[in-house]
Parts: structure tokens; C-alpha cells; sequence
């Protein structure tokens, strides 16, 4: 397939700027597949299908806790996962739905962890924040802001006993958002990996916010991919709306990891269509930062982009659509008809290792038998 | 307490620490807040609310995401004379600035003779029961109530919750100030005006006088409940509610358990090595021969807490809970209850 | 234990650590140490010396100051199968990777749904007594101890030492692997090859009738010196030695203690919320009826460690302090000792 | 006094190439008055004297604990505390006697610390590594490696409560090793400088180890003043054998701090001749690179170069010396003289405001009175 490669000048530059996307459509590589173009389509409607239905579900209560959603940043997510291989591993933050689905985990088993079922991902026991799938390779979703990196950074670690770099090499994926730059994890894990030379692509997925709070106000250095000059991890900044740009970058990125087995700093600028989680009204966004982000919604751009080049037609649009309708119903339905895991199954995973005396009771229960 | 209101108003536990919060923001240009979303966003939970607006961006300070950096922020600031009261969202992310709560807040004053207090509070909300899954939904206050150097409380209910506050940002120690967040909607009396609790001292919450249920936190509000559930059938439960974890008053809980002869410690946290172990081992040395039988423990399952509702009320304690230990130590103890206790419900 | 070697050699703490370490990077390749200074300093106190040469810096990594930054790192790369063993230089900086241990190491198992272990080991000397003053003289094993997810061992002598660290090296679950300062240089027999211990299980390491001592790590030393002491005056004091702090072996604490109807715990750590209350807590329920005087506990004073000496002294228990809190126990329980009770000094 | 600034251009080399010292003198920049390079010279010499001294001392077990020396860093040191006004506050790691001395505190009083005494600036309590003195605004030097930082950064914020910027504003310096540019609280601590205009300058003296760590193997960008581009923190290098070279550069950090209210990041080029601390025979430092660290001894070569000028005589410069010699000697008199704090005294600090209920039992005391 085409490689469409930037020019180097382009790279660090926001391509999504402000109130233009409503009317743009873009501009595909030549020699793309359209099939595959297609499949991002159906990919992103997957996405975010799925994630307006996890906000129904949990204002109807099926869904509990904290719940975050990767409305807006479909793009980015397809775009990534796409440049992603089954062999290599990802990590990611808390807002992992997007990241789940395209990394092949079923609708129904991530709904159903989300519903906290036994057929859930994590069995239920994460939910929302904390999906995994071995087989998928799938290392976490983490709830703690910047935990997931040094983990990732010592996953790059533990490849470089496996086997030597080259175009058949695993690497790793580490995604953060905006705000967890500023953090102490991000620091110490991008130091490892450069003084270790580790295979691991660090992607800040900059949506503009950290819950209510700017990049310009968190970060000392708001272009974000530049961060990496603390290592000389090089960085390089693309479109989170354009979901082949997105897709480009991560290549290049995760080509330094595998071949050179060094570290990279990807940027992808993207948008958050709603609050931080399910719950958060976002009173404290303005009007037009919210226009903006809606003008860049990158489904409507996808879908304009390829009927305009003849790569679609409205009725395969719509296939996709309902398809994806379809897929989410059923995974709601799955998710629904699942059991719940039951309290005798409380220690079940208490440790990988049996070990004596571990402390099994129940609140109330007493800890030792008098005889 | 000082101070002479006694006009009261009911008000949640939120509105008693925003209250508390606003007068010593009016009363000390000294005080600052400190803390990731506290003002445009006000607050994860609110608690901040209105702030930012009354008392602009310096004394209400949004912070990058950077527990260490921000709490260790508050320590210098602290000894430089200022007064910051730091928000960490939930208790959980506290493990990342532990450094410098426990090798710094909890040290400089006595490593270094003495010289330089740091006078400054870290408030946080603990707790599970919101399917916030492991990571998010724990308590940890004996870690903190473990170290010389801090202070540290977790009050019950608004009056406390306002009263301690008041005392924590006053007082020229760190004070480690626990919430939980199931309590912010819990509403309570509290009188009006400038009332400042002492720190270092537990309150008998109900007396009574066949068992005492000793708690702290919203585990009060549990013990409470069941006390006059229980109150009902004949059954005279006192509850003492520790409010301060360190300093701990050991003496008003042993008085209490010398009185009634049974106790039982009632918390949110895992039971092994949780705050109960502490109160267990105090009443063993400071009321055994008064104890009619063991003092038992009803505290969380041991185990990363799970996201599904069925296994997280599995785990975690709750008045059933509390009534099944009370009443197998009272069958233990031979008790027969009297028809009927009356009791003060309004203490 | 497994393995069949009877004979033995007198090694110190710090040589049975390092042959249990050399044994495992010989035996399976997955295992990897990391560390501050761990190699062409061998370690900050020694105990990785020679094995950067032997296995070179793949195996031996050193890695930069960043505890939170490596201990994660471990935690990844176990999750992907190596067997990583780190060493914190000092307990006190383990503070700087609290995130990482609690959030992640012991969560993730759990969390997932049993999808990955996290096979990593944590060793790290604590302890006071070194004139470290406040910030490098800590212990906090008891907070290790109350987070479920995590094992937990605190070997107080080379066999232990090196058993349960083959035994937390070859377990799938995180250990947080406890040594102390002043343990490093004391000898004690270890037997050849290979002796895998069982975690979770406490040792009655002296046998006796009148009270027993329970104690960990360096306190264990003291506790059987004391015993050996106090045996010439006809007090047959047995000391049971938990090395697992969690799992937390109850029933063995309990049994002794019904035996011998009076016991003291002794620990280095600061007293309130310590080892010593749970164990406390522990006896409250399991031999209540068989104490003839409450549980006694001996540990530090509750300070930041001062620097000076004589302060230092002061702080922490010692041998004294045991001895004259056994012979409190003792007269408070009419105790007359028996003409010198034969004690087996070789167990 | 004149100013010599270097062209901007020449900054950040490291000027104390490897082996050209030895036999190097140094130029004095004009209009430097010569009293005040003889000042220099006996600060630098009363550190030395003290640190040796320290040594053996310890070797002697009148100091216990954890022991580290400014030997090889006597230029830096007193460079940077002439920068620093009286106004001004300093925060430090570990290795802090010579820090002490400058700022002001007595050698009798400091020793007295180093001793464990009631009569040191730390009341005995805290040692070797954690000097402070409210008068000197010294405050504090710290044992965990990073820890400093965070506090240093919320002093700084405290400043700008205090009054606006300009030539009479306080700034704060916070000192630190090379190593420690690797752990988290050092990015935390610039990204709030960062973003909150902190007027606060980080000095990283680096001498090139942490412990047995070189600057190569544990950070990504071993040029370590780089490493305030992740926050938009202007950095310096400058030689930390030439005294008058590290003051300038300090005093330019500090304008910056001090008129503009923005960090600044200054590392000093800098070399340890003893091993970690007093314990350490530094087995593993190669002789060549000891040699290196020898020949750029700065209390010789500032000696020689005070000569050659003409500005000080031998008979001067022995003067200098054995002033230096009786001061140490008075500070050991006064430490062994001094008394132990005593028992009674633990509990003395340990709370700054009284509270009912605070465990005060010394080991084995029971905690509640039964009646
Ligand atoms: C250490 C820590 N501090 C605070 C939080 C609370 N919190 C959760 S998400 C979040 C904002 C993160 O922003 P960003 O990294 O930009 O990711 P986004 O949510 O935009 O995807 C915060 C502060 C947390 N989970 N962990
Ligand atoms: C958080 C932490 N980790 C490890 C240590 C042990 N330690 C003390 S000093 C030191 C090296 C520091 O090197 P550097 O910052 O270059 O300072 P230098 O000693 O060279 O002045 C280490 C690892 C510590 N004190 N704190
Ligand atoms: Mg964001
Ligand atoms: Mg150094």
C-alpha cells in the first residue's frame, strides 16, 4: 500500500485548525484500498455507536462508576490501532472502549464488562476503565492518570530479551492523554526507554483538555510531541481527524521501535465531543471551543470525504450505519443476558499463586477458630 | 468548640466543608487552595464550588496533574508562612505524593528542630461502594494514621466536618483531612457561626450502654443507624465515633468499652491491619478485664475491590453486617435485651 | 521446604541473599534484577556484589533515580513474563513508587480478572538504629502488610532469607520482599541446595511455656536473645518468628499463645496502627479466653528518628525494653519461675 | 562591580575539559576587586578544611549516619552563594556543609549538627544531610533525592504572595544533583514553575555521578541544562571550577527569577574527588577519570591563578589557610564540648501545635491507664 509521508516542514504543525473542518473533506492517498477506507468508516461508526449507547446505558443504570468516552476521537483511535500489528501491545489509559473494539474485542464481551458481567473482559471486574484481553494483547486500560507508562515502558523492556529489532519485531504502544504530560511517570518511563533503548511508541492523544483543563494551562511546553527533547526522543505531531494521517505518523513511530528499537513521541491532535466522563455537563467549555470540536467531528468528515470521491455511496453508507446499529444492539442484548458474577467468586483472582493462610472473609466473618 | 451560635441549619457534609472553606478563604489572606480541578471545574465533587469566582485564581489554584509536585508545593509554601489547603481529587492518587507527605509534610518540622512548621491541610475523599473498581475506591487512612508528624481526621457529619476543618487549617501541623465520597450528600445540623473543633478528641455520637460500636467516618453514620434499629428491640448501643485517627483518643474508647463491656469496630477499609486492629488492641490493653468476650472486627473483604455491584457489596461492610457481629456478641455474652432502651436519637 | 541438602555452611543475611539471587539468575533466564547502583557498585549495601560480572548488564540493569519509573517497569515486564527482582535501595524511597506497588503491582492480577500475574519481586532494607535520622530510618512493613494483592515476608535470618527468597522469586504473585539494615551482616547456618519456604507460614523459632514473644525481620533476633537470656533465670519464653506479614499466619500465633497464656509482641516500627496491633487484634479473637494478662506491645517511640544518638537510642525498643515489659507481664500474672527450664537453644 | 557576561554563544560547553586543567591559571574578569577573590578563596579553603575534617571525624565516630562531601565542588558552591542574597532562600539535597558555611551558619554550629548535638543548626536531629537555619533562610538540605524540589517550587509560589518582581524581589534557589534531573519531582516541579511564573532558578551541580552512575547511562539528554525544554526553561552551563564564572551564571538565572518572576535552569560542570560519601571507596571509578576530576581541582588552581595575578603572596595565601585551619578546629572544639540532647527531649518537636491525646510513650510504656 501507498505510503503517503509528510513532508517533515508539515510535521508539528496542528493540522486541525480551527472552523475549517466543517466544510473540508479530505483528501485520500492515491492507491489507498477503499475497502480499507471503508473499513475505517465502519470502524469509527463502530466507535461511536457504541459509545452513545454506553451513555444511554449508563443513564438508564446498567452502567456504574466512571465511565469515558472516546467521543470525538474516532479517528485517532481507528488510525492508531490500524498502524498497530496483533503481535505488538498496547496500553492505554482509561478511555479504552474505542481502543477495545478495534483491537478486535467483541462489542458484547466489552458492553458486558462495562454492565460489569462475568462475560465481561475483565470478568467484571474493571469495568468501564480497566479493559484487557490477553489474547488481544490488550495490556490495560488504567485508571490512574500516568500509571500505565511505566508498565509500558518495562512491557518494551521485557521484548528486548525476546528477540532482536528488525521489520518482524513486537513493540509497544503506550497511549495518554494531554494532561498526564505533566506528570512524574511521564518523565521517569520516557527517560528509561531512551537510556535503555526501548521499542515503544509513547502517543499523547491531546484532545484539548484535561477534565476542564487546558493544555496551555498544564503544560510548560503546550506543543506537546516536543516533550520528548528531555531524551531526545524525537516527536512529531499529526491530525486526529484524519484518520490515515493518524495512521501515517503511528507507522513512522512504531518503524523507529521496531527497526532502530527506539523510542518514539507521537502526538495526534484530536477533540472531545462531550464532558470528561458520562456525567460532566462541561458547563465550565465555552461555545465556541465546543463548535469547534463539533465542526472537526471526524464521522461526518469521513463520510462527506468519501462520497465526494466516489468511494461510497449513500447506501453503502448506511449499510455500514445500521451495521454497526446492529452489532451494538447486540452487544447491549449479550451484555444484558450475561450473569453477574456472584459473591462466592469474591477471591477467585486474589492471587496467581496459592499461598497459605491468605485472609478470606467476608466482613463480619471472624479470622481465626478458637478451638 | 468556641464560639457561641446556636442557631442551626441543616446542610450537607459538601456545603459544611464549602462553608468552612469560604470563611478561612475571608478570614486569612494566608490561605490558599490548591488541588486539580478545584476552580473552573469546582471541584471533582464540588466542594469547591463558587470559589474561584468569589476569590479569584491565586487563592484558588488549579493545578496541573502532578500530585507530588503540588503537594510538595503546599510544604514550601507552608514554610514560607502561607496556609494551603490541598484538594487530591480521591484518596487513591495520594500514593503518588506519599513522598512528600511522609518523608517531607510529616518530617520537617521535627528533622529540622524544630524551625519551621508546615502548616497546611491535604483533603481527600476515600471510600468504595460507587463501582469506582480497584483503583479508585480505596481508604488507606491507617497508612496515614500511622505516621508521627501528621495529624489526622475523618469526621461524620457536617457539624465535624465543618468544626475540623476549621481546627485543620488553623492548626500549624499537616493535617490529613478524610472525606468519603459516599458522605458529601449526607446532611446534618450544623450550628451557625465560628465553631472550632478540637483535634485529638473522639465524641460519644450515641450513648448507651450493652455494646459500643466505635467507628469513624461514614462507618458512623452506619453505626448510628443500627443503633437505633437496634434501640428498638430492647438493645443499648453506644457509638463512639473517633473523628481524629491520629492523635487517637484511646481513653474515651476504652471509657466507653469499660461501661458497656462489648465492643465492636465498624470501618470501611480491609480488615487486616486496618484502623480496627489499632482500637482492638488499645481496648486490650486499656479495658480487658471490663470485656465480656473478644471485641470483633467488621471491616472490607481483602481483595482489590471489584467494579460489579454484587461482589462490591459482597465485600464491603454494611449495617447487616454490623447487626450479625452485634448480635453474635451479644448471644455469646449471655444478653437478654431489656424491653425497650429509650434513647437520645438527637445527640 | 523442598530440596534434600543436610549440610550447612554459616553465612551472613547478606551472602544467603546473594546466593538466593546468583541461584535464580542461573536457573531461569527470565529472571532480570534492576536497581539503583545494583551493579558496578553492587549494590548500595552490597548484596548484588559480583553478579553484574557473573551475568552482565542485561541481567543486572541499573537503572537511573526513579523509583516509581523502574518499579513500574518491572510490573510491565512481568506481565510479559520475565521475572523481575528489584531492589530499592532503601525502604524509605519506596514512598516515591507507592503508585506503582499499590495501584498497579498488586491490583492488576486481581483487576483483570486473573488475565496476568505479576510476577515481581520487591526487596528492601528497612530499619532504624543506623543514625539515618527521620527520612532513611523507616519501616511501614505494616502498610505492605494491610494491602491485599500483595504477599508480604520479612525474614529475620539467612535460611529464611534465602528460602523464602528462591520461594518469592518462583511465586506469580508481586512480593514485597522485607529486609533490614541491621540484618545484613548477622550469620546464621543455611543449609546447601536448594530450599524453597513456604510464604504465608509464621515459625515457632524458640520453643517455651511461659510466654510467648511474636516478632519479625531484626526484632526476631532480639526476641530469641532475650529468650536465651531469660532462660537462665527459669522463664521459658517462646518466640514465634511470623516471617509472613501477608498472608498473616494466625492460627500459629494463636496456638502459641494458648499455650503459653501471655504474650508481648515486639517490633521496630512505630507502635500506634503497627504489626503489633493487628497481632493483637489477632489474639483478641483467637485466645481470649486463654490470656491471662492483655497482649503487651514494644516499639519504636512515635517520632520522626533523630539523627543524634542518644535520641535515636531512646526511640527504638531494645532489648531492655522487652525484658522489662516480660517481667511486667510476668509479676501482673503471678508468675514464679521454675529453676531453670531446659530450653532447646539449637531450633 | 563589572559585569563579565560570556556571548551567549559560548554558553553551554562544558568548559572544564578533561586534563587542560592541571596546569591552567585562571583570568579575572576586570574590575573584579581583589578582596573579594581573596573572599573566595578563603570560603573555598574553609570548605575544604571543613569537609576534611568531616571525614575524619567520621572515621573517628563522632558523626554517624550518612556522610557527604562538597570536596571538588568548593567553586561552585561559593559561587553560588555569593549570587544568592541574604534575602534570598535555598533549598538543597544532601550534600550541604559547604552550602551551610556559606549562607552563614557557623562551623561550630554546623559540626555541632554533623555531631549530633543539642547546639547544631538542626538541634542534632537531623544530621549530615539535613542542615537549615531559619536566619539564613536556609531551608533545609534534604536525603531524598528529588524531594527538595516540590518544596523549593511552593516557596517560590509563597514569593509571589509576597510582593511584585523587580531588583528587590526574593527568589529561591534550589540545588541538586546531576541523578536527580532522572526522577519524576523534577519534572513535576519545573512544569509548575512553568506555568505558575515561579521566580525560582534550579542549580544542577553536576559532577558527573550519582553515586557510581555517570550522567550518560542514567539520562536521556545528558546535557543536562537542555532539560528545561520540556517547559520552556531557559538553561545554562557553566565551568564550576571558575568561582567568578558560576557567580555570573547564577546571577543571571537569578535576574531572571528576580526581575522577570520566570524560572531558570543553570548547571554547573562540576567534579566530585571522593567517593558517594565518606564510606565510599568508589572501587568503581576508573584512574584516568579521577585523574580528570584531580587535575580540575579548583582550590589549586584558583591558589595558582591568585598568585600569578598578583593579587595574592604566598605568605597571603598561608594566612588564608590556617585562619581556615583555626576555624575547623574552634568548630570541632565546639561540637566535642557541646551537649547531647537527652532523652527527655525526643518528643520536644513533635507537633508545631499542641494536641490533646499525641502518643508520647517511649518503647514499652503502656498507652492507656487503666483505672
Ligand atoms: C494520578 C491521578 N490524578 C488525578 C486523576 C483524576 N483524573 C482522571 S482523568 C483526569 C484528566 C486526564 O486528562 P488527559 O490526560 O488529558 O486525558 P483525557 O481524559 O483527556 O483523555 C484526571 C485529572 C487520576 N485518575 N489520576
Ligand atoms: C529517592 C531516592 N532514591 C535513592 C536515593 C539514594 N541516593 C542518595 S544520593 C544518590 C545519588 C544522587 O546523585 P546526584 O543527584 O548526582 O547527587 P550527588 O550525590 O552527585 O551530589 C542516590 C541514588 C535517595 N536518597 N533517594
Ligand atoms: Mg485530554
Ligand atoms: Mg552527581
Amino acid at each position: 500500500m501507498a505510503e503517503r509521508r509528510k513532508p517533515a516542514a508539515a510535521r508539528g504543525k496542528d493540522p486541525a485548525a480551527a472552523g475549517r473542518k466543517a466544510e473540508a473533506v479530505e483528501h485520500f492517498p492515491a492507491g489507498e484500498p477503499t475497502e480499507r477506507l471503508l473499513g475505517y468508516y465502519a470502524g469509527m461508526v463502530l466507535i461511536r455507536k457504541f459509545e452513545l449507547s454506553a451513555d444511554q446505558m449508563y443513564k438508564r443504570a446498567k452502567i456504574g462508576g466512571y465511565c469515558h468516552l472516546n467521543l470525538g476521537e474516532e479517528a485517532t483511535v481507528v488510525g492508531l490501532m490500524d498502524a498497530l500489528r496483533p503481535s505488538d501491545y498496547l496500553f492505554t489509559n482509561y478511555r479504552d472502549h474505542g481502543y477495545a473494539l478495534m483491537r478486535g474485542m467483541t462489542p458484547g464481551a466489552v458492553m458486558a464488562e462495562l454492565f460489569g458481567k462475568s462475560t465481561g473482559v475483565s470478568k467484571g471486574r474493571g469495568g468501564s476503565m480497566h479493559l484487557f484481553d490477553t489474547g488481544a494483547r490488550m495490556m490495560g486500560g488504567y485508571g490512574i492518570v500516568g500509571g500505565q507508562l511505566p508498565p509500558a515502558t518495562g512491557a518494551a523492556l521485557a521484548l528486548t530479551y525476546r528477540g532482536a529489532p528488525g521489520p518482524d519485531a513486537e513493540v509497544v504502544m503506550c497511549q495518554m492523554g494531554d494532561g498526564t504530560t505533566n506528570i512524574g511517570a511521564f518523565h521517569e518511563s520516557l527517560n528509561l526507554a531512551a537510556v535503555w533503548n526501548l521499542p515503544i511508541v509513547y502517543v499523547i492523544v491531546n484532545n484539548r483538555l484535561g477534565m476542564g483543563t487546558t493544555v496551555e494551562a498544564a503544560a510548560g511546553e503546550p506543543e506537546l510531541y516536543k516533550r520528548g527533547c528531555s531524551y531526545r526522543i524525537p516527536g512529531e505531531r499529526v491530525d486526529g481527524t484524519d484518520v490515515v494521517a493518524v495512521r501515517e505518523g503511528a507507522r513512522r513511530a512504531l518503524d523507529r521501535a521496531r527497526l532502530e528499537r527506539k523510542p518514539a513521541l507521537l502526538e495526534v491532535m484530536s477533540y472531545r465531543l462531550r464532558g470528561h466522563s458520562v456525567v460532566d455537563p462541561a458547563r465550565y467549555r465555552s461555545a465556541s471551543d465546543l463548535e469547534i470540536a463539533q465542526s472537526a467531528d471526524p464521522l461526518p468528515l469521513l463520510r462527506r470525504s468519501l462520497l465526494a470521491a466516489g468511494l461510497m455511496d449513500e447506501a453503502q453508507a448506511q449499510d455500514i450505519e445500521s451495521e454497526a446499529d446492529k452489532k451494538v444492539a447486540a452487544a447491549v442484548a449479550f451484555a444484558d443476558s450475561s450473569p453477574d458474577p456472584t459473591p462466592d467468586q469474591l477471591f477467585d483472582y486474589a492471587y496467581a499463586s496459592p499461598v497459605a493462610n491468605a485472609a478470606h472473609a467476608l466482613p463480619g466473618d471472624p479470622l481465626v477458630v478458637v478451638p | 468548640m468556641t464560639g457561641e451560635g446556636t442557631a442551626k441549619a441543616v446542610i450537607t457534609y459538601r456545603q459544611a466543608l464549602n462553608d468552612a472553606l469560604r470563611a478561612e478563604l475571608s478570614r486569612d489572606k494566608n490561605v490558599i487552595l490548591l488541588g486539580e480541578e478545584i476552580g473552573i471545574f469546582e471541584g471533582s465533587y464540588k466542594i469547591t464550588a463558587g470559589l474561584l469566582a468569589e476569590f479569584g485564581p491565586e487563592r484558588v489554584r488549579d493545578t496541573p496533574i502532578a500530585e507530588e509536585g503540588f503537594v510538595g508545593a503546599a510544604i514550601g509554601a507552608a514554610m514560607l508562612g502561607m496556609r494551603p489547603v490541598v484538594e487530591i481529587m480521591t484518596l487513591n492518587f495520594s500514593l503518588i505524593a506519599m513522598d512528600q507527605i511522609v518523608n517531607h509534610a510529616a518530617k520537617i518540622h521535627g528533622m529540622f528542630g524544630g524551625q519551621t512548621p508546615v502548616p497546611m491541610v491535604i483533603r481527600m475523599p476515600g471510600g468504595g461502594g460507587q463501582q469506582l473498581a480497584a483503583t479508585h475506591s480505596q481508604n488507606l487512612e491507617v497508612w496515614f494514621a500511622h505516621v508521627p508528624g501528621l495529624k489526622v481526621v475523618a469526621p461524620s457529619n457536617p457539624a465535624d466536618a465543618k468544626a475540623l476543618l476549621l481546627a485543620s487549617i488553623r492548626d500549624n501541623d499537616p493535617v490529613i483531612f478524610l472525606e468519603n465520597l459516599s458522605l458529601y450528600n449526607t446532611k446534618g445540623e450544623v450550628p451557625d457561626g465560628e465553631h472550632v473543633a478540637e483535634i485529638g478528641k473522639a465524641a460519644v455520637a450515641l450513648e448507651g450502654t450493652d455494646l459500643t460500636v466505635i467507628s469513624y467516618s461514614r462507618a458512623t453514620t452506619v453505626a448510628l443507624q443500627v443503633a437505633r434499629q437496634l434501640a428498638g428491640e430492647g438493645i443499648s448501643v453506644e457509638v463512639v465515633d473517633l473523628r481524629s485517627l491520629r492523635p487517637l483518643d484511646r481513653e474515651t474508647v476504652c471509657a466507653s468499652v469499660r461501661k458497656t463491656s462489648r465492643a465492636v469496630v465498624l470501618e470501611d477499609d480491609w480488615l487486616s491491619y486496618g484502623i480496627g486492629a489499632e482500637i482492638s488492641a488499645t481496648l486490650m490493653e486499656g479495658a480487658f478485664d471490663y470485656l465480656d468476650a473478644p471485641v470483633r472486627r467488621v471491616a472490607a473483604a481483602e481483595v482489590p475491590l471489584p467494579y460489579a455491584k454484587p461482589l462490591e457489596l459482597a465485600a464491603l461492610p454494611d449495617a447487616n453486617d454490623l447487626i450479625k457481629v452485634i448480635r453474635e456478641l451479644l448471644d455469646a455474652t449471655g444478653f437478654s435485651p431489656a424491653a425497650g432502651h429509650p434513647i437520645d436519637t438527637a445527640t
